[in-house]
């Protein structure tokens, strides 16, 4: 509703204060352009988000194994949790020759952009959900003479499944941006290689189809892990919602 | 079969001195009381004993084998009820035996009507009153298998009547197993009722200020409760805690 | 149409050599003459089989001189500067023979010549060689550099930028200026060849690496035998070339590729005597004027950046 | 240590396998790049810190005013919380154009970049935090007459602290590579213009110079944060970390 | 002054019936108990009183003013100790005072003292043990000013000697200031020696089964606990509840 009380005013002003089209084009324009041109992009539409879906799901699971990793061996955590912020910053630019170069033009180099992007959020937010277990609970279980392995499955994730899912949301959204990203890299088809063309040709309206495009796959893709969370974590007390009264 | 032993047993927190010297025994099939004042160090007494920490000084022996620091050798049921949120009442219940590998639905769901819980086997713990926490916690540590139950303060939120339920449905289980329980509560009537042997510990740091056998025959009857010696009895102990507080 | 041709010739396509050609931007009227070859079998006919790839943030001159990649588009600025860092990429022919890019700017602003840079802003990408490029246009007109303003104007486009703070930015006409025209924003623009001879390096050229000149100097010929087939039918047939172009690429926009394409198709060849011909002269002058304005750590091995060789013979 | 042994590795396959030097140079080439060219770069790199800094400070308070705001006002939830996922979906190379026509090519529009960056991971580990506070001590503070008010910053922040510290964390890691990016919006000096100008005239060993800056302001970055963690939180009780035993 | 009036109060959980018309008062500067079994609604009747919920049907009024729903008028003391873990134990103890805007960190260190904390007041809930977390809530309800009272089962975890001393105190404190004073629990000598009037609730659903006058003088001394009349009533009250359970 909101959105499309935005929308109008933005088609209001763009026709008030005669906006040129190639610098931010009417909705309107917007519009008929991702009706019209739904045969240009379509594929390109279907490519991004299997590149998306595959992506976010390795990126999650690897996050996960860290996370998991990490926390149950404490060396290994001393030695990764900088490599793990360091692989957040090596520029796409030194990355994308080297992934070219190592992996060549495949899928592969993409999946691991996607991964680089969605894997870090994910990892840290499981890591301190695992470590800030409640310690009562913790002695209960260690003194019933608990396994690692038990202590980690029946409390610490269970425990840690809302930061997870906190973690998982925030990559969501982040895991379509990597996608195209990734397509920078060198693709044949994708959300990115369209935008990147329609750009290149100064075609304003197709960039902003583009955009919309993106957006409407992060939204989905971000409410459907809401709604996982949702079906997931049913035992929480509401007790802390109704800050209203 | 479970014979439990400490060895001059010591232990300190942040520098203060909490238990000092600590020496006693349970015996095969025996039901000993810890009675102290609060905040003595009993339920530290209970982590030493279920191997949580380990103590400054002393041992712990289980059978003739040394178990300082080792976990997993008791049944426990802690002060708070440290029931799992995610869990329902009878994931709850069952969760002591999950861990040694022994979960058997079927009693469990007996064993939870038998508590009065009828109706909210599948109930989150926030669904509970504090008492009826207290009993499916009391139910967990039943339906643990090992030999010796630690229970500490098993009873306090409960009304008399269901109180007495629950003593005698412990006293049914003790004779018919043959375990071993050490038991604390700050309810004397409840220990003289209940016990082969009562240990009293003086205030901090907490030593073994006496031992009492109960002499009363078994199986007791809530008539014992009335008799002159059980009054005599609880006047001794009376007397003997007032010295300490 | 391509798809007519391939139907055709499927027996023998399983003895065409793979070949890839990496672009230096997305696809543009630089590069039709590829998409002319491609589509239009001539590298079918000298048994290749060319893959064109869009660089993304790579860019081609690694992947080129890593042998990822057969061949690339690139520049003779860029291939100068990888050459004196050792990268071992050749230059095998010019796509354009004179430099098209200058300095434009909207008429209302005023600029009619270097001398009117003095108190204006300029948006640049932040390379030193600009400010060089910029103090040898104003020399000639007693100028002095250190009065224009340079601002960096990152990855800005033309016409965002001259609507705020900037005054003049350095484009290709080819492309940015024929959208320009477009659009009906008329520009002033200075080119840089008509300032100064040196200044007119190649822009883009084509490249390999120096192991397939060594290894592989056949399939090289035939390449830019297809190739200069390609580019020789675009200037021909403007028309029919841009629509190879879009028919290739059909996520461009179809207007500016027609317009650019009629621009550009007479500067391929322009007054060389062949397509692709390229002179040391040029190449010299630029690396020269380049390391005069300590644009280059050492001087550029001139004769081996760039060859003439696998040009076809003239007919 | 890890991190030596790396570059040992590296530096001996690197002479091993003869990798060129403009593809991967070794770390000696870089490092001796990195001592001599201290003064090529200094420049760059107190520009790009502070910007950093700046940006990561505006980014994260707008982080956390927007989880208040979201959390507090239940209806501003719905209608804010997909404008900030989509804000995590804009390219730059949309928004660049649009934020230098409003802001032109100051520092403004490199804060917003920054801003937009960091703000996200921070606001919904927040909100995540301050929705899951425990239900009974909720209920304390109802009973008591607690003011929304009260609730908030007497229960529900401490509580969401930890949460915010892990937003902070994943941020932090994030904002350095915000502000590379944010210079490729036009910036005179910085660690991006740095790199860029290295990546054109292919000196790779100044690109890795660049990579190795920007780690270790990440690294320095994140470990401030953690540092600052620990002592804000401090009165976690260790139970949850000893998983050893 | 503190008159509190509940009306035909009735409450469910999820279609269970827990209170049904539930009709009482307490009168200003009144001590009054409510008994009943574990699980039958008295500190759901706590909860509605401070208006943390609704009730189904009823109303309550305090001082002629109705409260249903209202919060903030009750000093209240959760069943659970509810203490904060951020806090240490004298900012847990001021925190009740603070909501209504009167801390007063000298007092809290007397009554500290007094409750056998000594030397505990910057620890942490989670180094104490489960009776001092129970004394350190006690305090909190005491040192907030309202005139109405809510102890709900203030003294379950507490040894004998601990517990008569905390009633004497809270005696002492009732007569002085003339609070108001409502009581919950499963000790009838407690009761018994503590109220003015007893209210006895049936199981679930909880009605108001029978209401006792204790007609004892005050101030009553720990001999009265010997008296044939105190037995007397002991077996009345015993036996009214048997009936129920
Ligand atoms: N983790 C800890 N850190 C510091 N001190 C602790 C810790 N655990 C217990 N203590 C201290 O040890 C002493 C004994 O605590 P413990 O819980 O064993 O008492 P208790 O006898 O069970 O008392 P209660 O009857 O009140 O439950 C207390 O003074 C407590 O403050
Ligand atoms: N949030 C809730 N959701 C569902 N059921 C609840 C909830 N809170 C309480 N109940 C139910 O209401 C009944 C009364 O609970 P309450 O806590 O008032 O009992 P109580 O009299 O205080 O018992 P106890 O003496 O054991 O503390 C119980 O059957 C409980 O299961
Ligand atoms: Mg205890
Ligand atoms: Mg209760």
């Amino acid at each position: 509703m909101v959105l499309i009380l935005l929308f109008i005013i933005w088609e209001i002003s763009s026709h008030l204060f005669a906006i040129p089209a190639w610098l931010m084009p009417p909705p309107s324009d917007i519009f008929h352009e991702g009706i019209t041109g739904w045969s240009n992009y379509n594929g390109h539409l279907l490519s991004t988000i299997q590149l998306t879906l595959l992506g976010f799901m390795i990126g999650a699971s690897f996050g996960v194994i860290v996370a998991i990793g990490l926390h149950t061996i404490a060396v290994l955590r001393e030695i990764v949790y900088p490599f793990m912020i360091l692989s957040q910053n090596i520029p796409i630019i030194v990355l994308a020759p080297l992934l070219v170069i190592w992996f060549g033009f495949g899928t592969l180099p993409k999946l691991i952009i996607i991964t680089l992007v969605c894997f870090f959020p994910i990892a840290i937010a499981t890591l301190d959900g695992l470590k800030q277990t409640s310690s009562e609970l913790m002695h209960y279980m260690k003194m019933a003479g608990a396994s690692n392995k038990q202590i980690f499955w029946k409390l610490e994730w269970p425990h840690a499944l809302p930061s997870l899912f906190s973690g998982l949301k925030i990559s969501a959204t982040y895991s379509v941006m990597g996608a195209v990203i990734s397509e920078w890299l060198g693709a044949k088809k994708g959300i990115g290689v369209y935008m990147t063309l329609a750009s290149s040709s100064f075609r304003t309206d197709r960039v902003f189809v583009a955009i919309f495009i993106i957006m409407i796959i992060s939204l989905s893709f971000f409410a459907l892990i809401a709604l996982l969370e949702k079906r997931v974590i049913r035992w929480q007390s509401k007790g802390g919602e109704h800050t209203d009264g | 079969m479970a014979n439990l032993s400490l060895q001059s047993i010591s232990m300190s927190f942040e520098g203060k001195k909490i238990l000092e010297d600590i020496q006693f025994v349970v015996k095969d099939a025996e039901f000993v009381t810890i009675l102290g004042p609060s905040g003595s160090g009993k339920s530290t007494l209970f982590h030493l004993i279920g191997g949580l920490y380990k103590p400054e000084q002393g041992h712990i022996f289980l059978n003739g084998e040394e178990i300082t620091g080792k976990r997993g050798s008791i049944s426990y049921m802690p002060q708070s009820p440290s029931l799992f949120p995610w869990r329902t009442i009878v994931e709850n219940v069952l969760l002591g035996a999950e861990i040694v590998g022994q979960a058997d639905k079927g009693t469990a769901l007996q064993m939870i009507e038998k508590a009065g819980l009828l109706g909210y086997e599948h109930a989150y713990p926030h669904q509970l009153s504090g008492g009826m926490k207290q009993r499916a916690a009391f139910i967990r540590s039943l339906m643990s298998p090992q030999p010796l139950i630690c229970l500490d303060e098993p009873f306090s939120a409960l009304d008399e009547f269901t109180r007495v339920e629950m003593q005698k449905w412990l006293m049914n289980i003790w004779v018919e197993h043959k375990r071993s329980i050490l038991f604390v509560t700050h309810n004397i009537e409840e220990a003289l009722f209940l016990s082969d042997r009562i240990i009293v510990l003086s205030n901090r740091p907490a030593t073994v200020q006496k031992e009492f056998h109960i002499p009363f025959k078994r199986p007791r009857e809530e008539s014992l409760l009335l008799t002159e010696e059980f009054l005599a009895w609880k006047k001794e102990i009376y007397n003997e805690l007032r010295v300490i507080v | 149409s391509s798809n007519e041709q391939g139907a055709s010739s499927e027996e023998n396509e399983k003895e065409l050599k793979e070949v890839s050609i990496v672009l230096d931007w997305t696809p543009n009227t630089n590069h039709t003459g590829l998409y002319v070859a491609k589509e239009k079998g001539y590298f079918k006919e000298q048994g290749l089989d060319v893959d064109i790839l869009m660089p993304g943030e790579t860019g081609a001159d690694q992947l080129v001189a890593s042998g990822k990649a057969e061949f690339g588009v690139s520049a003779q600025e860029a291939l100068t500067h990888a050459r004196v860092q050792d990268i071992p990429i050749v230059s095998i022919a010019a796509v354009i023979q004179h430099n098209t890019s200058g300095f434009a700017s909207p008429k209302d602003k005023n600029i009619t010549s270097p001398a009117d840079y003095e108190g204006k802003t300029y948006g640049g990408w932040g390379a030193p060689v600009e400010k060089a490029v910029l103090s040898s246009l104003m020399k000639q007109e007693d100028a002095d550099v250190e009065k224009v303003d340079i601002v960096n104007m990152g990855n800005t486009d033309f016409f965002t930028a001259v609507k705020r703070d900037v005054d003049f930015a350095w484009i290709y006409y080819g492309w940015t200026g024929v959208e320009a025209e477009l659009r009906g924003q008329e520009l002033n623009m200075q080119y840089l060849t008509d300032y100064s001879e040196k200044l007119d390096y190649y822009t883009p050229i084509l490249t390999t690496n120096e192991s397939m000149i060594n290894e592989n100097p056949e399939t090289v010929s035939s390449f830019i035998a297809a190739v200069s087939k390609g580019y020789t039918f675009a200037k021909d047939n403007p028309e029919d070339a841009a629509s190879i172009l879009i028919d290739a690429v059909p996520d461009l926009d179809e207007e500016l590729v027609k317009a650019s394409q009629k621009w550009l198709s007479p500067k391929y060849q322009d007054d060389a005597d062949q397509w692709g011909i390229q002179e040391k002269e040029t190449w010299k002058n630029y690396s020269d004027w380049m390391y005069n304005n300590d644009l280059l750590e050492e001087q550029l091995q001139v004769e081996d950046a760039f060859t003439n060789e696998f040009l076809p013979n003239k007919e």
